[in-house]
């Protein structure tokens, strides 16, 4: 059976939260402004109406407090879902997600369990002020103990939220804001269906001439960047990355096999960050099938720019097909 | 001092009793009036106008008079019309997003003329009240807004840190500035320093405004923390912060803590102006609690609609800042109808500036984004720069793909 | 609800004089007092074993008759003498490094007594006392300090959280341990549950802590504060954290503070009971400050001597937790020479068997670097795990490089 | 002329301390413990004593704080050295330094300079409990504004925490602590010598079989297994990163084009690392030049194990080696 919803993938997390809510009492919204007003872009919007101000926390204004109190809630048997309203602001719960979220599992060789999912709408293009388009998820992928995923379209919104709630890791699921309410990126979600595994990535448009390996927002930017290119009679093939850490780059292993070349997108800054990471990886796995070096698109090695600029400071289409020609070239 | 608003029963008095907790009303009597904020509250002159004499404050401004209140009229009504103008701006795409401050002159002006010129101010983001009493042009922070850039003005010779977007980072900054003022000799007598910083209600609950608390009682700090309890952060009232008035937090650090009307603006001044001597004095920390109303949405992109009943706003409307002081001036015969003409036409004329300097705003250069991540630029950076503006010479000419 | 330790005078009262500052003698005498701990520290045996009445809270302990009292000796002194020999195993290379408790067996014997089955306490990393209360088998506390593990004890079992070592960070956590305590409604009668939560004088300082506070405050959340000042922060004295003494903290955020003589085991026991029934009742949280001191050095990398005065030790000494309860018992014939000699002889077995575990705990094996990282464990750490496992077998038999 | 002095790593940060603290009034120490203790490591001894309280100050215990404040001092010109005790404390003060310290400089356009050093004791090895052997230094090369250094002998740190502190950017100092007090590693220093340059690598052996990058505590571990290899008669070439952000590759780019092999060396988990930035950035510029993909060595995915076990998770000079061979026989 199947039942058929075209959803943005604002309102695609937003049902999955609240299926999660209804089939187990035990999760808990937190965050600022998550309850009345339903988050700043409206994700939480009617939970708190529906489950009532004990399970949708507007909590008082401050990470380190969010974060950590979940711990304790985490630490008594309930699932805490913190949203982060901006990335920019999840700088002061660092140390509650380092020192204890990503620690007391092994600290406590199993005893404790962490089911702690931190949303975070992440990534620029909104034109917004500083603080607010930043693209951290590398700081969290660097760190043991916590899983990190980001999701590109709807059905892994619906289906990725519920998952990781279900998980007894601590997830940062990275939420591409710039496409939370974008008409053109909504998609059937059948909620009957079986959803793919959290912890995997994705194959999602085969190509030939070289592979794109991109997650979240910049997912589309890839496939806008391979439409764009069979028009030039080149053939990419995308993946889409979905887990951030664990990696599972089999799929981009296999794909760089067959096309033996790869670029790597992320909107974040390059330096020791998940593009190095891929590149560190393809090139050990495939030393002999690379026809040219891994190469990156990313944002560049600055703080995020004023937004007027942040159209040239974002990869876009154009970097990523000059970027496979290079890459042609080499 | 002010005795507590609500109290605990004498520990192991009897069983413990639900009677030990502040019962709805008194936190609400305390924390979010929509009266007049408390017993505590100090004010100078009401709502209606009216000058009411406080032994204690009056002495701070006893140098206000007809014409420097008239001065401080035009401060508020200037700032609010620039507020008006930049909103409407935003509505018009002109700006990327606003913060309005509307409802919160008397604080900002009163405070903001409290300082001197060796004085420092750290701003959170909603500010530009206390911007324009330091001499900034409001122009220079419209950039920010605009998203041309991410500060402009020149913090030094304005005494007027950038704004501080990240809840309750200046805090701690301001504390180590005001260290520094003391670690210099700049405090002790009338000519001293001080600094005031800017923060919200919904701040207090920060690690770092907390931290700002201890490092600055402990250090002895000349620094004035200015709070503006504007009753919201964003869609939470104050209640989810605090279960008790928020000047009263002070108590458990060892300085003194002050409730004023935030819509007073000569109560703002003349408390502003007494914990700043505290502070020059050596005195410091101060904590003030302005409490005031935010008049309009949290920013532009905000509905105030969904989380808040417009009979609060009505109620606040009562209140106004501006109104009050011009009720004071028209009865006094401190002003008459032709100043009040020429404080309307000369803000008109200050917002017709403002609009006229916007629309005309330049873009940034697109190698701006490598300019200035360090005193010191780096290779990659370098390299990141050149690569980019060969990539970009390539579409001159060019439609791009 | 006591009176200030010293007052600033009133707002806008004359020119700011030098005079409101607190004197570093009112600093002293409030903070860090080699007397008594100022007029608030509440007391129910002096340090010569003299039982002082209460009408406030004798009536937490009117159940502690000579058997239960000599209970409460008996606890301090095992623990004291377990802390001794791991400080002297640590001495003889078995431990890496040992965090004394020396000094503070009242503050934790006496808190931790006062719990109950469903309580849950969250400690610091000097709560050995604390454990012991709970039924953790101090065996299993030396892993952490052995190196071979992070933490050993079943913590739901025994009501008792691991041990946190990023200072602060357990009171944030604990906040959110109660809340949920709250929210399974476990709260409101005499059978509800509660949580205690341990952390020192510096804690107070850092933003976790305040927003503990804060938490905790806004979801009236079932939880004990338990600051054990022991005057010391490492080589800082609370002089570096604070200006007043740390239990009126409580009073900017609207709960109960109050400071107990940390060296008196019924007062303590006395004064968590009444704080833990508060909180059961729903009229948490509260904030206790043991005032205590750290006898010992920090940990045993730590040398005390160069930052503070040896006379400061001699006076504390004066105040020792368990001579005072030993005085009270021996004057009182609620004890005689048997039971102290019985107890000196169970508690040198407790530290016999102790020691024979420490020298004979098994090392843990390489492959459980790898184990729990994850509930669900990744591939790369699998793939990790073989690897590492190979090259080892590489190892065997070889003598290596 | 030369003023010679046979000194330890630790040693050499203290004398480094005091000339800087002597050549600028401007100067301060502030961390926990520093003053009268002269710091958990000894690093500030007798600092506060000479310079007084208002120069070295013990400030109240919390991390966010010390780097807040100093944030403000550097606004009103003083020249702030914070020292965080471990690495593993480090994380209550990250959101000032990723939001202020990183970022001020680039939001006022170069108005506010940010002359402040985090001096980090970082690594394992000294049997310490948890949080008190990490290595988060990749965490802050991820992110723009900041520039990370480390060191690895006396020399370096003598010069380097001058240089540092001369600089008008910020810089997170990462310290070797296993190594401080170690005699082994005394060497001499000429504190009247022209310094290298604070932001260069440096080749500190020569050979020609395969190359090994390494900084702070792990170029000990690098030359070691040099020695070693030498007797199994393969010459490796041991670069000293010394400067983590920004990087230096020019000299390992040369050196790879050499020897063809590059093995990257660090305590810190591999994913999303400095080790990941060095091979990707390695197998772009040096493509045809690598006969074997770059290797890593490095501390595992987890976090920092009990500390009797930490022998296993530290790489060593056989793990180097294990890993030069299987280069070799790629
Ligand atoms: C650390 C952090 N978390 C969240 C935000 C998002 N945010 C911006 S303003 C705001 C509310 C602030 O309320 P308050 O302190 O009362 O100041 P006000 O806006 O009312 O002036 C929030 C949550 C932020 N800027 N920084
Ligand atoms: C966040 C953090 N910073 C620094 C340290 C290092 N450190 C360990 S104990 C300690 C002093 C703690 O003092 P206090 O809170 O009074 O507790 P006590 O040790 O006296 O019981 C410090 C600075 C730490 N563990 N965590
Ligand atoms: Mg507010
Ligand atoms: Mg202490």
């Amino acid at each position: 059976m199947s039942d058929l919803q075209k959803l943005t993938i604002g309102k695609a997390i937003n049902l999955g939260l609240r299926r999660a809510m209804e089939e187990d009492p035990k999760v808990l919204i937190m965050g600022e402004d998550v309850g009345k007003l339903g988050g700043v872009f409206r994700i939480t919007d009617g939970l708190q109406k529906d489950f009532g101000e004990q399970r949708v926390l507007d909590t008082p204004l401050a990470e380190s407090g969010i974060i950590g109190t979940a711990v304790g809630l985490a630490v008594r048997g309930f699932r805490p879902v913190c949203e982060i309203q901006f990335e920019g602001f999840i700088f002061p719960g660092f140390d509650q997600i380092s020192s204890q979220v990503a620690k007391l599992h092994y600290r406590t060789q199993g005893k404790i369990k962490m089911p702690i999912v931190i949303r975070v709408p992440f990534g620029g293009g909104i034109g917004a002020v500083e603080h607010h388009s930043e693209s951290p998820e590398s700081l969290f992928a660097h760190i043991p103990g916590l899983k990190v995923v980001s999701v590109s379209n709807a059905v892994d919104a619906y289906w990725g939220i519920q998952q990781a709630i279900k998980s007894d890791d601590p997830i940062l699921f990275f939420e591409p804001k710039k496409l939370y309410h974008s008409g053109a990126m909504k998609s059937e979600v059948d909620t009957e269906a079986t959803p793919d595994e959290l912890f995997k990535s994705r194959v999602v448009r085969e190509g030939t001439t070289a592979t794109v390996v991109a997650y979240g927002p910049s997912v589309k930017v890839a496939l806008d960047a391979a439409a764009a290119a069979e028009d030039e009679g080149k053939s990419l093939e995308v993946i889409d990355l979905r887990t951030l850490s664990p990696l599972d780059l089999e799929p981009v292993f296999e794909s760089v096999r067959k096309t033996g070349r790869l670029i790597a997108l992320s909107e974040a800054p390059s330096e020791s960050s998940l593009t190095s990471e891929i590149a560190a990886r393809v090139q050990e796995e495939c030393f002999y099938s690379l026809e040219a070096p891994v190469l990156r698109v990313t944002g560049f090695d600055t703080p995020y720019p004023p937004a007027k600029l942040e159209e040239h400071y974002l990869p876009d289409l154009d970097r990523v097909l000059h970027t496979v020609d290079r890459s042609l070239a080499w | 001092m002010p005795s507590e608003h609500w109290t605990h029963p004498e520990p192991g008095d009897g069983p413990a009793a639900v009677a030990a907790q502040p019962t709805p009303e008194q936190v609400i009597a305390g924390l979010r009036a929509t009266s007049e904020g408390g017993a505590e509250l100090t004010q100078l002159l009401t709502p209606e106008g009216e000058r009411v004499a406080s032994p204690q404050f009056d002495r701070y401004v006893d140098d206000i008079d007809a014409e420097a209140l008239k001065g401080l009229y035009r401060d508020m009504v200037l700032v609010r019309r620039a507020d008006r103008e930049a909103n409407a701006m935003q509505r018009q795409g002109q700006l990327g997003i606003w913060v309005p401050l509307l409802g919160q002159e008397a604080a900002q002006i009163g405070s903001g003329r409290a300082l001197r010129k060796g004085d420092m101010a750290f701003p959170s983001y909603r500010e530009h009240g206390v911007a324009y009493t330091r001499g900034v042009d409001l122009k220079e922070v419209l950039g920010i807004f605009r998203c041309t850039d991410h500060s402009g003005w020149d913090y030094q010779a304005h005494g007027f840190h950038p704004y501080t977007i990240v809840i309750g980072n200046q805090v701690l900054n301001a504390a180590g500035y005001a260290m520094g003022q003391k670690f210099e000799g700049k405090v002790g007598d009338d000519d001293s320093e001080a600094t005031i910083c800017y923060f919200g209600d919904g701040a207090t609950s920060q690690g770092d405004v907390h931290e700002g608390f201890v490092w600055a009682a402990v250090y002895d700090a000349p620094l004035v923390f200015f709070c503006q309890n504007n009753q919201w952060a964003i869609s939470e009232p104050t209640e989810r912060q605090s279960r008790l008035p928020l000047y009263q937090r002070a108590r458990g650090y060892g300085f003194p803590g002050i409730r004023v009307d935030g819509n007073d603006v000569l109560a703002c001044l003349a408390v502003s102006r007494w914990a700043l001597e505290e502070c020059r004095h050596g005195n410091g920390p101060v904590l003030i609690e302005a409490f005031t109303y935010r008049m309009d949405a949290h920013t532009t992109t905000d509905d105030p609609t969904r989380y808040r009943l417009s009979d609060e706003l009505e109620e606040w409307k009562l209140k106004d800042p501006i109104e009050r002081v011009r009720a004071y001036l028209a009865r006094g015969g401190g002003a008459d109808q032709a100043f009040f003409d020429q404080v309307q036409a000369d803000s008109d004329a200050f917002a017709a500036e403002l609009r006229e300097y916007c629309f005309n705003m330049p873009e940034p250069p697109p190698e701006r984004i490598f300019s200035n991540v360090y005193a010191e630029s780096t290779p990659l950076l370098d390299k990141q720069r050149e690569e980019f503006l060969s990539y970009m010479d390539g579409f001159v000419g060019a439609e791009g793909h």
